[in-house]
């Protein structure tokens, strides 16, 4: 969406731009798409405006645009996190049983949901930390047993603990293996086998990756680099 | 027909330890009028259904804060972190409920149905306790019906058979939890006469409003 | 709705009759109400207009209004059964998910529908006669399942069968026992204990009444006339 | 966006065999266009899912007429001699579901849910061969979800992003097809510029759409 940050040197990318970047990659015009709150909603500025590509808010609005121009916000026009947003020509509005109906009925394309762990049967963790932070599921669970992708946008490794792990410690978010994950490091895609690494990030060895990750890596062959920026 | 009521008058309604499903998604949709009056009535040990707890100092935080709830049963609660404390503290009992799952019983709750049976929270602790069904060799969890003695929810304009229209994400939980209360009360930001909203653009039907409130001043 | 009608003497009155006025009487004001195809539907002709009664035809329209005038036909708007209906100010159109929501729902103060046959136990079938007429159920079971109350209206004899009987021998339309029921000859209630004769019809003594029914009837004491006309 | 199609370039899109969600009430919000191209086109082996099998010369009394149809799941077939005639010939097998299970049984499919817990049916033959479950001492009948390969469905307008508004008894059925058909094909009777259909009126978000119908010459 927008031109200037779209033509920064990759040098000068921050890892969530990285990320946002390469997850941009995967969405396909004519898509049906959900961000969830935080660095997968960093996403949209990476789409073409003219992709035809319609992204879904679980709390009600499919065709959901940029933040509004200040003095422009609609207090009834809000994203899943609560930020102002507005609403693309061909906008419809939703409650939330025909949100989730659309979620759970495997209508949406794509979902692009951050992580707290990932691990070697492709299950994600992503809702609470036991004593620490209970936020709540929100949408995350039908998110991810309903759409047809489930992408995991997230930072390699949190302080220096690996967040690509044998099995997860932390609560499921669901049983269904995810489609992808992008982080800054790695694009990873959890098959049947196990977890494949499909490409590096900018500038980034495959030992380096494999050294930040507990779970088993497999790696076959040549890994290209993520081509971005 | 029937006459728009004062917010001390219909907070008056809703008795201490009532369960109530209160409409809004993190504060938009909400009925803030409402919640304004019963937070200056002193309503108690209520339980509420909604999809979050809002934030402090708007909607459903304002009744945590007031020391208004016992229970909630709510699919997110990261951005209110007064009820996340009371939680930890003991003082207020939260259920969480996935979102999509949440919705649905609500919605089963206001049209008759037995529950819902759906995939969601399989292998999470979602499961735990919960009876599980098998149809065409798909598991499935079997979530309950959820009713309320109240629905409090926001519309954008009612008229006076009490036909309701919303806005955009100000829909939210609304048009649902108008099914599922026992007794619905509604604040409307307009309120206009009888014709005025064509019946396609009646989102909730009249014969589901008990109670609106009147404009804000 | 029809003054002219109302007036009529009740000498006058065919079988039908009777039984639609004696029915309109059951429908309190402010009531939502859903009206069967046949008979049921000939109730709303005794129903003033200023009774703010909502009619609900479960194809979609809350607030059905009477046959418009000729050449004022909207091809969008008829009733269950088809008929062209008008709309009173303060009417909804719902989808079917919404409209048996509210039956099922219990949101439906009363329900108005034909019957074959009602037995002891006051279970009602009325939607099919094996190898003879199978029609479908339509709403039928979800509107006996659901409404708050469930009156049947209906002749008291088919040809000289009777029509309440010990035991239905047609497939049952639900379980639950009915509200009341209202032929030209008796008004009956289902009971725990079986069936009550509340009101008799129009010159009609309570030894005809126990002539043309085979189930067993309870008589307690002086039975009333009907008020109608 | 998505360009309008001619019915025959839609009615060759349905193959022999197809299970087909048709909408309508008695006729009424039934896509006749869509269904005039199939009987041209000559279509055999289809099983439809609606509400009723209307009368014939109208709606999916076409099909029946015709000789379309194989099999149908209908609430309702009274008024329609013909398929009372070809059910009890064996030309055409008849099921029948009650109209709220129908409705919700379509609308499981459509929303990802395992099936419907009602209790209308119970102790009637629609009960016959089925699963049930008790919830909270009530005992409840497992319906099974249905979908269709194609939702053939007809709107009061679209827009040329599939948007789509309905008029009132022309709902019925319609919006909860749109949901639970594979492909989903609309026969809306006005199209209109992206943007002329305000968000809070569309009854069905155009992603749900996968083709439309060019108005009627």
């Amino acid at each position: 969406m927008n031109a200037d940050v779209m033509e920064r040197p990759k040098a000068a990318m921050s890892p969530k731009e990285i990320i946002a970047r390469r997850v941009a990659q995967e969405i396909k015009p004519g898509m049906l798409v959900n961000l969830g709150i935080g660095l997968p909603s960093m996403v949209a500025n990476y789409i073409p405006n003219d992709a035809g590509v319609f992204f879904q808010a679980e709390n009600g609005v499919i065709g959901l645009g940029a933040r509004p121009p200040e003095g422009m916000e609609d207090p009834h026009l809000t994203d899943a996190g609560g930020g102002f947003v507005t609403a693309v020509p061909g906008a419809a509005s939703i409650d939330s049983a025909m949100s989730f109906g659309i979620i759970r009925g495997g209508h949406l394309d794509m979902t692009v949901l951050g992580g707290l762990q990932v691990d070697e049967r492709g299950c994600l963790a992503n809702w609470m930390v036991p004593g620490k932070m209970v936020p709540g599921m929100g949408g995350a669970m039908d998110l991810v047993a309903g759409a047809k992708r489930v992408i995991v946008a997230m930072v390699h490794s949190a302080k220096g603990d690996p967040k690509i792990v044998p099995h997860c410690t932390l609560p499921l978010t669901a049983l269904r293996r995810v489609s992808l994950i992008v982080t800054e490091l790695a694009v990873i895609e959890p098959t049947h086998e196990g977890l494949v690494l499909v490409e590096r990030g900018p500038g980034v060895s495959v030992e380096q990756i494999l050294a930040e990750t507990s779970a088993q890596i497999i790696v076959d062959g040549e890994v290209p680099e993520m081509r971005i920026g | 027909m029937r006459k728009a009521i004062h917010p001390e008058d219909a907070a008056a309604l809703i008795p201490d330890g009532a369960v109530v499903l209160i409409g809004g998604f993190m504060g938009v949709g909400t009925p803030e009028r409402l919640i304004d009056a019963m937070v200056a009535r002193g309503v108690r040990n209520l339980t509420f259904v909604a999809n979050d707890a809002a934030m402090p100092g708007k909607g459903i935080g304002k009744l945590v804060t007031a020391g208004c709830v016992a229970r909630a049963i709510v699919s997110h609660i990261g951005l209110n972190p007064e009820i996340q404390q009371k939680m930890i503290s003991g003082e207020i009992a939260v259920e969480l409920v996935p979102q999509g799952t949440l919705v649905e019983r609500i919605r089963a709750g206001g049209v008759g149905l037995g529950g819902v049976l759906t995939a969601t929270g399989i292998g999470t602790p979602v499961e735990d306790g919960k009876q599980t069904i098998e149809v065409d060799g798909k598991r499935y969890l079997v979530e309950k019906p959820i009713k309320g003695d109240f629905a409090l929810i926001a519309a954008q304009h009612a008229d006076y058979a009490g036909n309701l229209e919303y806005s955009l994400t100000a829909h939210n939980f609304n048009p649902i939890m108008a099914l599922s209360g026992h007794i619905v009360i509604v604040e409307p930001e307009m309120i206009v006469p009888i014709g005025v909203i064509s019946p396609d653009a009646v989102k909730t039907p009249g014969v589901l409003v008990d109670h609106m409130l009147t404009r804000a001043a």
